[in-house]
């Protein structure tokens, strides 16, 4: 798979290259190339047929093999997609804060998608897991970057929550896995079908949901808000692109390729997940309206907007599961746009607390659009592309009759709402003597503004023409389900 | 400690008395060691090696490859001695003691003072080393009959008891009885340390070597057999020559690594006058 | 000339030893060419072996000419071939990667230490490839003797004393493992191992045979450092010099397990060790508690070097129980572990000889900083321990997942739980290294500092042995598939399912 | 009781050698001087070469040197007639590598001397603590 | 051979044995040392094995001691037990 090498391949240039500019032109031939080689394999996909790739095979039936499907491919086209942007942000964050060791922060930038990319392709548990563990590694780095003592404590929860959950939990349940069935291969109905009895299907289910930490399900969110310290373009990766939804993709793969969904619902598991889901739904809500730190406040809405994904695929209902997948891309381009602004915010002014930015929608005006959209996108009302999933998994809830579940639905765009609005109120809607900015302070440096602006274009457009998500939604659905 | 140890002891050897419940009596004719394998040694020892002490044949022709890893085990630990308790570099002392052979009478050189002339001054390096004409004679007298002793051993390994091993070891011996009776220097200037050191090497590449040689020559590693041609005699006449050479490396090993671990050991490692 | 490659990877080193040791005398700077020229045919030699096994088959050897049982004879299938392989090529690279910290720490010395040096790996060699018990013990104490004299040469103060503990515990080792011969001998007659195998079967029954048994099974865990017999290694290998300790601590005990198995598998059957005698599942709770403690101990350390030490006590833990699972997939993992756990231990500690003659010293204090001072190093040493860790795609990983599921299928669960428990604790224990390396100078004053200290590189002789290692790891990771299914498998008797 | 009679006449030469190798055994774990440890090092492998070396007893055997003189060639030679040599090869070399152990565990004991003035095990232990 | 002095000199290097190792001096030590090896040396002599006897007599009661008497002139001859 070349998509997933070209980012691997181009690391020793960046190593060996000295000079800035040449770095970063090589970040961006690298960016820009996985994404055409991505987009040139999205025809086919969309044509029906799977490209299968094995790399090398260690044992019988567990082997590294790449797979590219639908569901992979709009993750694929989603993450590296946003790497262009993000690197193009991150250039300009780095530079505009003058970090040190740039060389090594992109040299695991381009590391860290490649192994995301890595996991959208994966055929099987076995090279899930291993890109899996080979992002955690890589992200490392780029969480402690500042390399002081709240880098290093975090970054030690980080790996904690991490490294733990996989080593304990995810690896033996892929070893049982692996002696029930003899086999790791994802497939439409799952390998796991009549292997074993029900508790112990129930707490492989559990092992393998909560072994994927990144996901960031409640209890174990922990370590999301905590990486916080990186610096804003690496949130911004680990939020919306690379950790997090690698995390959630693959809970979504392991119900549906591992489990599958007619054996989830012959043991109607699926109870469990919603629950857990929506708890994680309204208490990561509530956690963020106390929150005053905008970063921190975001992350919290980050795990909020997760468990819409897994509710959704959870809900086991054609649309809900499409909306899931839908979202997986809708939230990706809204986080991304909002941590931008958080950054640019930080890079023009230094501030990092929401009661300190009243007025600043006078002074960084773009910015502070490009929030609102944002943050319009993932509360999900229109004019923007949130809300088509959000509508989709409305109507799958209706569809599995679970008015409960549209409740919660319902009441955490409320909460949405209730924590993103006044941010932007206090932007715009004050008098002036009200405002906490001298008029020197301007917008941040182009690369900055400029991806923002791109990314909340991105996520209006989607409203529009939502076509290739979609079409990769069903297209995966319906392969499962077979409606 | 003790009780753990005595504990540690007495189950091992409960272990150990309870198993013989199944071992054949004492001396048994009929056990299987003294009908499986040994039989072919004591019956086909002359017509295959032409040695009529079979513990020689063995020992250097059937199980010949044990032999020479026995001969290793010594020169590694003669090499393992000499790495471990060599000291090159030493400061001389303040002054240096001579004593007058005949007299006894001890003299104090000063650093940088220049040696008395004469040759029946020794050189000494504590004062009470002791110093004893008669054992040093009868000792000078006893060392070449030990060592002409040792010679036969070693020839003479094939018919009697004895062999390299033995013989290497006397002669070793007699060397360290010298070193013992007048002291490690007289030793020393016999055997220089360079050319005991070489010596150890030599012996076990003899014996290695003829191995080696057996292996160019076509046949198996140590297979006596193929230096038929060389010694020109019969295979099996070649066997019994190759033992002999053998034989001969083993001992000059076994000798020259008896000296340097002793010579070693008991000047810990400063080639002074020893004990 | 193929048909002779198992003697001449025994008797090339042998006869080289000798020559090694003369030119000690005369040139010194003779030694090294000499022991590196051996080395390379030796392990020439054993990759030959194994690819001849591969295609042919056993190969016998016969010593001197004589036919088994009478005469001494070699016997090499796909296991002796492996091992072979593995000692002779981390031999030669260490031997590489060390030459330079040799020349500075005893530069008068260098003959007799090459000399030993040569003369460990044979000793090593010959007891892989060996077919007879006695032989074996001989070979054995050549090995022995000549660690015992490399370790001594280590830290002044500490190192003989380790080292003489070595001996006691290793002699005693050794002695049982010669009573055992013994034992096998007066019932059986042979000190064939294949003709003691075939003359067992009519005396499975016989207390003597289960003693001896025993004997030789204590004998080797004293050797390998099995749990509550480890007490000689940790300090042994610590203060041992940074050549020797990267000789020794990847080589001796993987040897011994490798006997271990040998007895387990050819000398005395599967069905003997784990149905007869009925202690299999025993020992396997004893490995439990090695790994569990060699983990805790290992937590407690508060230098690299000694905590490296008690990490192989677990290892050894990992293969004892691997092997005595009584199953297919634990004794394939213990003998795909031995490759690895080499190859890991060679590649730990080739990177703490290179911190100790870059720093002089491999107490946590001075890791402070290292990966600014020597990156290529670390990221080496972050390699290895991804794979003692067991991470994807490195090695360690198989052989874990090999353990672990024969654990599985063999149902004992607390061999799992101490796996997985050994591995959270490896985690903990090279990222609480790796941050030290990666924060210190900057953590103590809050804020950046953007002036990392210079870097301070090991040599390149020291680093591309490293890097070659550190590469082995992963190449043998994503080749576990072809070893167990090329060499593993012919090895362990159909018997066992 | 008669039995253990008979066995005790038969074995005790075993069980004599195996009191031996315990003795050395105990004097290597249990005391504390590192020479004594190395005499009952000796003790040890010295019982277990006694041990090797009575497997090959035979009664009625001889030396197991072929006498010739009249014919070595000629006569036929029984295997019953002679003790069993092997045993006696074997104990040959476990002699050369106790006593090559032997010099190499001397020499680190010097070494240790050198460095810490006593061979007591716990004295040399306290003396690193103090460091 | 003759049981009686079979069992005697068993009895002996017992004995010997023990008081090599008990005994509160280094050198006494390797005397009772050398005593004991050539008990050994005795009674393989006495079970026919020559060769080994002839060794143990050169090797054990002979180099052996001598290295451990050089030993303990080195070091010391004080012991606590």
């Amino acid at each position: 798979m070349l998509a997933v090498l070209v980012s691997l391949l181009v690391t020793p240039i960046l190593v060996s290259s000295r000079a800035s500019n040449v770095r970063e032109g090589w970040t961006f031939v690298a960016a820009t190339a996985k994404f055409l080689i991505v987009l040139s394999m999205l025809p086919t996909i969309l044509k029906g047929t799977e490209i299968v790739y094995t790399v090398v095979e260690f044992l019988p039936g567990a082997a590294i093999k790449f797979r590219v499907d639908a569901l992979g491919m709009l993750f694929a086209i989603v993450s590296s997609s946003l790497w262009i942007v993000t690197s193009a942000y991150s250039i300009g964050y780095m530079r505009g804060l003058k970090e040190h060791s740039q060389t090594r922060y992109f040299c695991f930038f381009a590391f860290a998608l490649s192994s995301t990319i890595g996991v959208a392709f994966s055929a099987n548990l076995l090279t899930l897991y291993l890109f899996y563990e080979m992002l955690s590694l890589a992200t490392y780095p780029l969480v402690t970057h500042h390399q002081d003592l709240e880098a290093r404590s975090s970054g030690r929860k980080y790996l904690l929550y991490i490294m733990g959950t996989s080593i304990g939990l995810a690896l033996p349940a892929m070893l049982i896995c692996y002696n029930l069935a003899g086999t790791l291969e994802f497939s439409k109905q799952g390998f796991l079908a009549g292997t074993a009895s029900k508790p112990l299907l129930g707490l492989l289910l559990f092992m393998l949901i909560f072994g994927f930490a990144k996901a960031a399900i409640m209890p174990l969110h922990a370590w999301l808000p905590a990486a916080m310290v990186a610096p804003t373009p690496v949130s911004a990766l680990l939020h919306a692109v690379a950790v997090v939804k690698v995390g959630v993709f693959s809970v979504v793969r392991v119900l549906t390729g591992v489990f599958g969904t007619n054996l989830l619902l012959s043991l109607d598991f699926s109870p469990f997940i919603i629950f857990v889901a929506s708890v994680t739904i309204l208490v990561g809500s509530f956690i963020a309206l106390t929150q005053d730190n905008l970063k921190r406040l975001l992350a919290f809405s980050t795990i909020a907007q997760l468990s819409y994904i897994v509710l959704g695929v959870g809900l086991l209902s054609p649309k809900g599961m499409i909306g899931g997948i839908v979202h997986i891309a809708m939230h990706a381009f809204g986080k991304i746009t909002l941590f931008f602004c958080a950054g640019a915010i930080f890079v023009a002014t230094g501030k990092k607390n929401i009661s300190e930015m009243i007025g600043i929608g006078r002074r960084m005006p773009v910015t502070m659009a490009a929030f609102f959209i944002a943050a319009l996108s993932i509360t999900g009302v229109p004019p923007c592309g949130g809300f088509l999933s959000k509508w989709y998994l409305v109507l799958g809830s209706l569809e599995a009759h679970q008015i409960a579940i549209l409740v919660v639905l319902l009441f955490s765009s409320l909460l949405n709402a209730c924590y993103f609005m006044p941010i932007v109120y206090k932007a715009f809607f004050c008098r002036p003597e009200e405002a906490m900015f001298k008029n020197t302070v301007q917008e941040a440096p182009l690369f900055c503004v400029v991806p923002l602006v791109v990314t909340a274009l991105i996520s209006i457009i989607l409203l529009f023409y939502p076509q290739p998500f979609f079409r990769l939604a069903s297209m995966m659905v319906h392969s499962i389900t077979g409606t | 400690m003790k009780i753990t140890g005595l504990i540690i002891a007495v189950l091992t050897g409960a272990l150990l008395i309870y198993a013989t419940a199944d071992f054949p009596a004492w001396g048994d004719p009929a056990s299987p060691a003294s009908t499986h394998v040994s039989p072919r040694y004591i019956e086909k020892t002359i017509e295959e090696t032409a040695v009529p002490n079979m513990v020689t044949s063995v020992l250097a022709d059937y199980r010949g490859y044990d032999t020479m890893f026995e001969t290793t085990v010594i020169f590694s630990a003669g090499v393992a001695c000499f790495l471990l308790l060599r000291i090159f570099r030493r400061e001389e002392p303040e002054e240096r003691l001579y004593r007058h052979v005949l007299t006894g009478v001890t003299i104090h050189v000063k650093k940088g003072g220049k040696l008395p002339p004469s040759d029946d001054f020794e050189r000494i390096d504590t004062e009470w080393t002791p110093h004893d004409l008669i054992i040093k004679t009868m000792c000078r007298l006893l060392i070449p009959f030990i060592q002409l002793f040792a010679l036969y051993v070693i020839a003479h390994g094939h018919h009697s008891p004895g062999g390299g091993f033995q013989g290497g070891v006397m002669l070793g011996a007699s060397v360290i009885v010298l070193a013992m009776s007048q002291d490690l220097r007289t030793a020393v200037r016999r055997l220089r340390e360079k050319v005991d050191a070489l010596l150890c090497a030599t012996g076990v590449f003899i014996y290695a070597g003829t191995g080696a040689l057996c292996l160019l020559l076509g046949a198996d590693f140590l297979n006596y057999r193929a230096l038929a041609p060389l010694l020109n005699v019969d295979p099996i006449m070649a066997r019994s020559h190759g033992i002999f050479i053998v034989e001969i490396g083993v001992g000059i090993a076994v000798m020259a690594t008896m000296i340097w671990i002793y010579s070693n050991v008991s000047s810990s490692g400063k080639y002074d006058e020893g004990l | 000339m193929s048909q002779h490659y198992p003697t001449l990877l025994v008797t090339v080193p042998l006869l080289a030893a000798f020559i090694i040791s003369a030119a000690g005398w005369i040139n010194k700077r003779l030694c090294f060419p000499f022991a590196v020229a051996t080395l390379t045919v030796a392990a020439y030699s054993c990759v030959g072996l194994l690819f001849r096994v591969l295609h042919e088959g056993v190969v016998h050897y016969r010593l001197g000419g004589w036919p088994p049982p009478w005469g001494i004879a070699y016997y090499v299938d796909q296991l002796n071939g492996l091992v072979l392989s593995v000692i002779s090529v981390s031999a030669l690279i260490n031997l590489i990667a060390s030459k330079r910290s040799i020349e500075r720490e005893f530069p008068e010395k260098i003959g007799p230490f090459y000399t030993l040096y040569v003369l460990f790996v044979t000793g090593m060699l010959g007891i892989t490839v060996t077919g007879d018990a006695f032989n074996l013990y001989v070979l054995l104490e050549i090995g022995s003797l000549t660690g015992y004299a490399l370790i001594a040469m280590g830290d002044k103060d500490r190192a003989p004393l380790a080292s003489l503990n070595y001996l006691y515990m290793g002699t005693i080792g050794a002695c049982f493992y010669l009573l055992g011969v013994g034992y096998l001998y007066i019932v059986t007659g042979s000190l064939n191992m294949v003709d003691i195998a075939s003359i067992l079967p009519g005396l499975y029954q016989s207390k003597a045979v289960m003693t001896a048994f025993i004997i030789c099974m204590v004998g080797m865990w004293i050797k390998m450092a099995f749990f509550p017999l480890h007490g000689w290694l940790p300090n042994a290998y610590t203060f041992a010099p940074s050549a020797s300790s990267s000789l020794i601590a990847p080589l001796m005990t993987k040897v011994m397990i490798y006997v271990m198995i040998r007895f387990i598998l050819t000398v005395f059957t599967p069905k003997f060790a784990f149905s007869t005698l009925a202690v299999s599942d025993s020992v396997v709770w004893l490995a439990v508690i090695a790994i569990v403690m060699g983990a805790i101990f290992a937590l407690a350390q508060r230098d690299l070097k000694k905590m490296l030490t008690y990490i192989i006590v677990a290892e050894v833990g990992y293969m004892v129980g691997g092997a005595w699972l009584g199953n297919r997939a634990g004794m394939t993992g213990a003998i795909l572990h031995i490759v690895n756990d080499a190859l890991m231990t060679l590649c730990a500690f080739l990177v703490v000889g290179n911190i100790v003659y870059k720093v002089k010293g491999y107490s946590f204090e001075d890791l402070k900083g290292l990966f600014s001072k020597m990156p290529f190093t670390m990221g080496a040493f972050v390699i290895g321990a991804l794979s003692i860790i067991g991470v994807p795609p490195t090695c360690g990983f198989f052989s874990k997942w090999y353990l672990i599921s024969g654990a599985i299928q063999a149902s004992h669960y607390g061999f799992v739980v101490a796996l997985l428990f050994s591995s959270l604790v490896n985690v903990v224990l090279f990222f609480r290294i790796i941050e030290i390396g990666y924060y210190e100078p900057f953590g103590d004053h809050h804020g950046h500092d953007h002036h990392p200290e210079p870097m301070a590189e090991a040599p390149l002789s020291m680093l591309v042995p490293l890097f070659i290692v550190a590469a082995g790891l992963v190449l043998v990771g994503l080749y576990t598939g072809d070893i167990v299914n090329h060499i593993i498998q012919f090895v362990i008797p159909k018997g066992l399912l | 009781m008669g039995d253990f009679i008979q066995a005790l006449v038969a074995k005790y030469n075993y069980w004599i050698y195996i009191t031996l190798m315990m003795i050395g055994l105990y004097a290597m774990i249990a005391k504390n001087n590192l020479i004594k440890k190395i005499v009952g090092m000796n003790i040890f492998q010295t019982a277990i070469i006694l041990f090797y070396v009575s497997i090959g007893v035979k009664k009625g055997g001889t030396l197991p040197i072929i006498e010739h003189g009249h014919g070595a060639h000629s006569h036929v030679v029984h295997a019953v007639d002679y003790i069993n040599p092997l045993p006696h090869v074997l104990m040959l070399t476990a002699i050369v590598v106790s006593v090559a152990t032997l010099g190499v565990a001397l020499a680190l004991g010097i070494r240790i001397y050198n460095r810490y003035h006593t061979l007591e095990e716990d004295e040399i232990l306290s003396q690193i603590r103090e460091k | 051979m003759i049981w009686q002095l079979d069992l005697a000199i068993l009895t002996l290097v017992v004995i010997v044995g023990i008081g090599a190792i008990t005994v509160k001096d280094l050198l006494g030590a390797a005397i009772m040392f050398g005593a004991y090896s050539f008990m050994m040396c005795l009674l393989w002599s006495i079970m026919g094995a020559v060769d080994v006897a002839f060794t143990e007599a050169s090797v054990g009661a002979g180099v052996s001691t001598v290295f451990f008497v050089a030993a303990v002139f080195r070091t010391t001859r004080r012991t606590k037990d």
